[in-house]
């Protein structure tokens, strides 16, 4: 019974993980329709970031994911046009040059990362690092806990932004239709590249807590992006709320396969899953969103 | 390190590339050989081992910067510099075959040394083999490799299945009465998965009771494991893995507030970056090596053991690993046979293969231990001569604590604070 | 529809082009050394991909980014043939290779090609990660170990046995797609599913038979590949990156086109294994790769092949004048 | 409504009958209790309000979506139910209130695709009277993305008529377009009904309608509020406040 509670525990703190990694992306592809190849890379560059500033500055992961937060949406606004500009080219595909555009970027980010900054894996140290909370028999590390709370403040952040700001209504609008949110007087360039930079913030953002969770190494990105992808079609893609509930789900399955029918076969049943519940509901669980 | 860009290898490899596809011509001989070994390195410098693949590296490199600064391998009184190639594997045995191939064919190397991983021996292996050059494998230690009975191939260090069930029942012996469960874990991928299943089968040879044994796949969440782990309590926690699964688990555990009474881990657990990211939280873990900077063992190249290590630490600023040590013993062993060979370089095809019957007879002492290659069996052209050591991090420093001949310290049990 | 081609001074000029290109191929082995064949080797297989994906990919408009499941498929069922309890030969392998892939998408397309756009690509993307934790944990496969098959290192035969199954794979798809009805039915069924399919084209057939073609030819270079290499694990067969590696190409060169594929395959294998050579010891060449990638979609986004056709046009123009030969 | 009875009523069947077909939304009913049949070379008029449930009662005919009740017959045999493709191949044909060309493909494969379920040897021939007749030869090779809005719906026009289907159904296909073009596809449309083709036309169009239509019904609400000829529809009360009262 202990464990069984335990896991409860480690699947919803593994799906707080899961839901921080996807939530940025549902709203990029919600709005932009872009899926970004390079979310992995994201995350991974957030960890980095975080990793130098805490190794350099002594600046604690819960500090510097506000200048990681920052840095971010100035990198992601940046580039945002770019990406814009290759989703609404008239080009063949633009979905799909989109999806190469951003595998080229993700491809840079590993590579660089792997030159500048060598092979190894680093740890970031963070004052919660290591600490936990005991409830019974139930033991919470309270790293991944942040996580789940950053997971909650996150979705909620990103509603309010989208449902109570003048910005959010113009995100929706063109989340709904690009030319009419055009016609509706709404800036679509300069609104698609703050979306872009919203999602690169949020998820290096998640990549800070995640390399603090774990560790974070240049290879890292790839099983990011593809757990993104996971999540954010099982929830519905571009439905934010639905990755709540998927990012959960996708947790709890992975734990209590790896506690109770054996770790090895955890990935296979969680992908096995996923793929059959694609079959079955192919709009995902919740449905489109935003 | 070398990193700079060769534009001699550029502008040759340009014109090999336009003239090949517009001439069609031999262009292989472009540049007369000067005196020299060429070595060629095929190792992972990138991809999912590019941690360990860098290791090796460093380990070749250091001994041939060593050898050349006396001028280079003597042969019948002449030296003869080394000069190294290099080509990423990329952790992939495919990228690892084309390596071999361009370094034989284009780099025309005499010799070869081996790959990090298992996987990529395995696909470097035929080729070494088709073109008769010998390769030095300072690093694979899966005894697939060996199985396949490879000509041409030699391993520095001694297969998983030889070492880690040794060390198991090394520990549980000294540990006598004080531990009677364990528990083994493992990465399901090739070396890790053998590293478990030697841990395994020393726990079922030493009487120990075996709690559960798992696999998990590269990249899982480990709080599973872990909650699963401190449920059963074991006495004796034994992982197969490379350094990231160990720093995540150890971190997990952490924050799962659970510390086992003792974990033994294998490679990687040496490695400088282990115990530096790992920080206090290392103190106590054990692990196995072949390998140690306390062992008193020495040659005319390096030293001792010891001086080894200082050696390495002021070239590449950590300590050297059993890894790293393996490798630059590789380049020893090619300097002992190419002594007994007594051919000038370049070498053909021919006299290539009578250097690896050199290298097969090989029977030296070095700094690493003492090395000499398996003539038959199931552990062909394996060194297993060396002795696996039970290793234990205290503040930091990797003391060897059994087995008794070996040991520089006590083996502390259980680790302070355990669980 | 098959026209008349008149005998032109320009069908004449292309005819001798085009034998000029088989000759230099057949001939190639001769004039370089065995680094650079294994290097021609492997630009042939990727082509050979590249064409296989771009059928389902480019073609039917389906984005798949599963095809690694079956690369693997046609790779294991050979190695596991091969294993000297089995010990059949090479190419006794290569027919249940095909079969079992075929079957295998047959299988998966009809209810997975229901899905659309980023639904259907991260769908196969699941079930290829699916197969590989699979085949990780089955033991007749080898597990995490992989396998190892009977070494034959003999860089003309597979030299050969590539450029055959490539050149069949081109002839095969320029054939079928711009030479035969199921062309038209493929690219109806990817410009508009419901006008097409109110034209009386079965657009579930047609999906299933695309995915099972492309399957198979995947299967094929998978088997040759195993052979080849005379190792394989799981990742190395079955890992997301050859997938990638096949869109990328695709993309680079030409969606849709029935030679794109072909150069998007050639060039970036051989400008990775070029790269990946000159700057060998370091890793440089990867985000370097990166950059190219990114600038190749933002400044070429009809391919490379637009550059010898010109931008506008390139992509219908290629396949049309090629098409006349 | 047995089939007995109908084999009965006729000899010859209808090229197409739709028999008390009914189609609902959620809780809205698109199509109520539908019933209308054409004969051969009768071109009927299907006009009414937007969101009356014309193209509605297209998709149920042509096999885009099924009907909820009711039966479509095409030539007598019941294709209710039956997939688009197996519909469209029994000898139905048609086009979308928004054209849905094949962008990526040039005028030519086009047509070409639209020939390939039927005499695939006489495709080209046809093709290229097709082009004839709907005077947009000059753009064969031209992608259809290149063409003029006018163009397209030519193209459409064409895809249809390459078929050589018994019933055509046509959805708009005169809205917006120039005068020129509207009267090529007045034209052809006559042209084709001496071959013994059937016509549903949905129109706004009333100069077209009273031209070219020997029968009109008129929906509304899902329902058909009348039938007849132009003149009677155009005097019916029920119609006048129902559609041209609101236009």
């Amino acid at each position: 019974m202990d464990l069984f509670l335990q896991t409860l525990v480690n699947g919803i703190l593994i799906g707080g993980i899961l839901i921080c990694l996807t939530i940025g992306f549902q709203l990029t592809f919600g709005v932009l329709h872009v899926i970004d190849f390079a979310v992995g890379g994201w995350t991974m560059l957030g960890g980095y970031t975080a990793y130098w500033l805490v190794t350099l500055a002594g600046i604690d992961p819960f500090i510097s994911i506000f200048l990681v937060f920052a840095l971010f949406l100035l990198i992601g606004r940046g580039l945002g046009p770019l990406i814009y500009h290759v989703r609404t080219s008239r080009y063949a595909r633009p979905d799909l040059m989109a999806l190469a555009f951003t595998f080229g970027i993700f491809l840079f980010m590993r590579g660089g990362a792997l030159w500048l900054w060598s092979y190894n894996s680093r740890s970031v140290e963070s004052v919660l690092s290591g600490q936990f909370l005991s409830l019974g028999p139930v033991t919470i590390p309270l790293m991944r806990l942040s996580a789940f709370v950053m997971a909650l403040l996150f979705s909620l952040g990103l509603f309010i932004l989208l449902y109570r700001s003048r910005f959010g209504m113009a995100v929706r609008a063109l989340a709904q239709n690009h030319d009419h949110a055009g016609l509706m007087g709404v800036d679509v360039k300069r609104v698609s590249a703050w979306v872009y930079g919203i999602y690169t913030a949020l998820t290096a953002s998640a990549g800070v807590l995640i390399a603090t969770v774990y560790s974070v190494n240049p290879s890292v990105g790839i099983r990011y992006t593809l757990f993104a992808f996971f999540v954010a079609v099982l929830a519905g893609l571009g439905s934010v709320g639905g990755v709540l509930v998927a990012g959960l789900a996708l947790g709890l399955l992975e734990a209590y396969v790896a506690t109770y029918i054996g770790a090895r076969y955890s990935l296979l049943i969680v992908f096995g899953t996923l793929y059959l519940t694609l079959l079955v509901a192919p709009k995902g669980v919740l449905g489109r969103g935003i | 390190m070398s990193h700079k860009f060769s534009r001699r290898k550029f502008l040759r490899n340009s014109i090999l590339g336009t003239g090949a596809m517009t001439l069609g011509f031999p262009a292989l001989n472009v540049n007369a050989k000067e005196h020299k070994i060429r070595v060629g390195v095929v190792t992972s410098l990138s991809g999912a081992n590019r941690f360990g693949g860098n290791l090796t590296r460093r380990g070749y490199d250091l001994w041939a910067e060593e050898i050349n600064k006396l001028g280079g391998i003597e042969i019948e009184g002449e030296r003869y510099p080394v000069e190294m190639f290099y080509g990423d594997a990329q952790s992939r045995p495919a990228s690892g075959a084309d390596a071999a191939e361009r370094l034989i064919i284009q780099d025309e190397v005499d010799v070869l040394f081996g790959p990090y991983t298992s996987g990529v021996t395995l696909a470097v292996q035929p080729i070494s083999q088709k073109y008769r050059v010998p390769m030095i494998s300072g690093s694979a230690e899966s005894p697939n490799v060996w199985l396949a009975k490879p000509a041409f191939n030699f391993g520095m260090i001694p297969a998983v299945d030889l070492t880690t069930d040794k060390s198991m029942m090394v520990l549980a012996e000294n540990l006598g009465d004080r531990a009677k469960t364990a528990s083994v874990i493992g990465v399901d991928e090739p070396f890790s998965k053998e590293t478990a299943e030697g841990f395994r089968k020393g726990v079922e040879e030493s009487g120990l009771d075996l709690l559960s044994y798992e696999l998990f796949p590269a990249g899982s969440d480990l709080s599973a494991i872990v909650s699963k782990l401190k449920s059963e309590n074991p006495d004796i926690v034994a992982i197969g893995g490379h350094e990231d699964i160990f720093i995540n688990f150890v971190s997990t555990a952490k924050a799962l507030n659970y510390k086992p009474k003792a974990m033994i881990m294998h490679y990687g657990v040496t490695s400088a970056a282990f115990i530096k990211e790992t920080g206090t939280d290392s103190n106590g873990i054990l692990g196995v090596s072949v390998w140690t900077e306390g062992l008193p063992y020495k040659d005319e190249l390096f030293g001792t053991a010891s001086d080894y290590s200082d050696l390495s630490f002021s070239r590449w600023g950590t300590r050297p690993d059993y890894t790293e040590a393996a490798c630059s013993a590789s380049g020893l062993v090619l300097q002992d046979a190419a002594r007994r060979l007594g051919k000038a370089p370049p070498w053909d095809q021919g006299t290539r293969a009578e250097l690896a019957k050199a290298i097969e007879d090989t029977d030296i002492e070095t700094f690493y231990g003492p090395v000499g290659f398996a003539k038959e069996g199931n552990h062909f052209h394996n060194n297993t001569k060396p002795v696996p050591v039970v290793i234990q991090i205290k503040n930091g420093d990797v003391v060897p604590v059994a087995p008794e001949n070996a040991s520089k310290g006590e083996l502390v049990y259980p680790i302070p604070g355990t669980s | 529809m098959a026209s008349k081609p008149d005998l032109t001074p320009k069908l004449i000029v292309r005819s001798l082009l085009i034998g000029a290109m088989v000759i230099a191929l057949v001939a190639l082995p001769a004039a370089i050394d065995p680094y650079t064949l294994r290097i021609a080797t492997g630009a042939l297989m990727w082509a050979g991909l590249a064409c296989a994906w771009n059928i389902v990919g480019g073609y039917a408009g389906y984005i798949s980014f599963g095809h690694s499941a079956f690369f693997g498929i046609g790779a294991y069922t050979t190695a596991i043939l091969m294993q000297s309890d089995v010990g059949a030969s090479f190419f006794v392998t290569l027919l249940p290779a095909i079969i079992l892939s075929m079957a295998v998408a047959v299988a998966i397309g009809g209810p997975t090609m229901r899905l659309r756009g980023a639904y259907f690509a991260i769908a196969t993307w699941a079930f290829a990660e699916m197969l590989l934790q699979l085949v990780t944990v089955l033991d007749f496969t080898g597990g995490t170990s992989g396998l190892s098959l009977p070494a034959y290192l003999n860089e003309f035969f597979f030299y050969y046995t590539m450029l055959i199954a490539s050149a069949a794979s081109f002839i095969g798809v320029w054939v079928l797609i711009e030479r035969s009805r199921f062309g038209f039915r493929i690219k109806a069924l990817r410009d508009d599913e419901p006008a097409a399919e109110s034209l009386g084209i079965r657009t579930n057939l047609v999906k299933v038979q695309s995915f099972a073609l492309s399957a198979a030819i995947t299967a094929l270079f998978g088997s040759i590949y195993a052979y080849w290499t005379t190792y394989i694990d799981p990742y190395s067969v079955m890992g997301p990156e050859i997938t990638d590696q096949m869109v990328v190409m695709v993309l680079l060169g030409g969606l849709g086109t029935v030679w794109g594929p072909a150069l998007g395959g050639v060039l970036l294998w051989i400008t990775n294994r070029y790269i990946w050579s000159t700057f060998g010891d370091t890793v440089i060449y990867l985000p370097i790769l990166g950059v190219i990638i990114a600038l190749v979609v933002l400044f070429l986004p009809n391919g490379l092949i637009s550059l010898i056709m010109g931008r506008q046009r390139g992509k219908e123009l290629i396949s049309r004048i090629l098409g006349k030969l | 409504m047995s089939s007995a009875y109908h084999k009965a009523e006729s000899s010859e069947y209808p090229p197409l009958a739709i028999e008390s077909v009914s189609k609902h939304f959620g809780g809205i009913t698109a199509v109520d209790d539908v019933s209308l049949s054409a004969d051969v070379s009768e071109v009927v008029g299907v006009i009414g309000p937007n969101g009356s449930g014309k193209s509605t009662l297209f998709s149920l005919a042509a096999g885009g979506q099924k009907p909820d009740a009711g039966k479509i017959r095409l030539q007598g045999i019941d294709v209710t139910g039956w997939p688009t493709w197996k519909i469209a191949r029994t000898g139905i044909s048609r086009t979308f209130q928004i054209p849905s060309l094949f962008l990526n493909m040039s005028v030519r494969d086009n047509l070409l695709a639209a020939a390939v379920e039927g005499d695939w040897k006489r495709a080209r021939e046809r093709m290229e009277s097709t082009l004839e007749m709907l005077e947009i030869s000059h753009v064969i090779d031209n992608l259809t993305s290149e063409l003029s809005g006018g163009q397209q719906k030519l193209v459409e026009f064409g895809r249809v008529c390459v078929r050589d289907p018994k019933v055509i159904l046509l959805d708009e296909v005169t809205a917006g377009v120039h005068p020129n073009i509207r009267q090529i596809i007045l034209d052809a449309i006559q042209q084709l009904r001496k071959t013994g083709i059937t016509f549903l036309v949905i129109e706004h169009d009333m100069e077209m309608v009273k031209e070219i239509c020997d029968r009109l019904v008129v929906m509304d609400q899902g329902k058909v509020v009348a039938e007849g000829d132009f003149e009677t529809i155009a005097s019916d009360s029920n119609v006048q406040q129902a559609y041209l009262g609101r236009t």
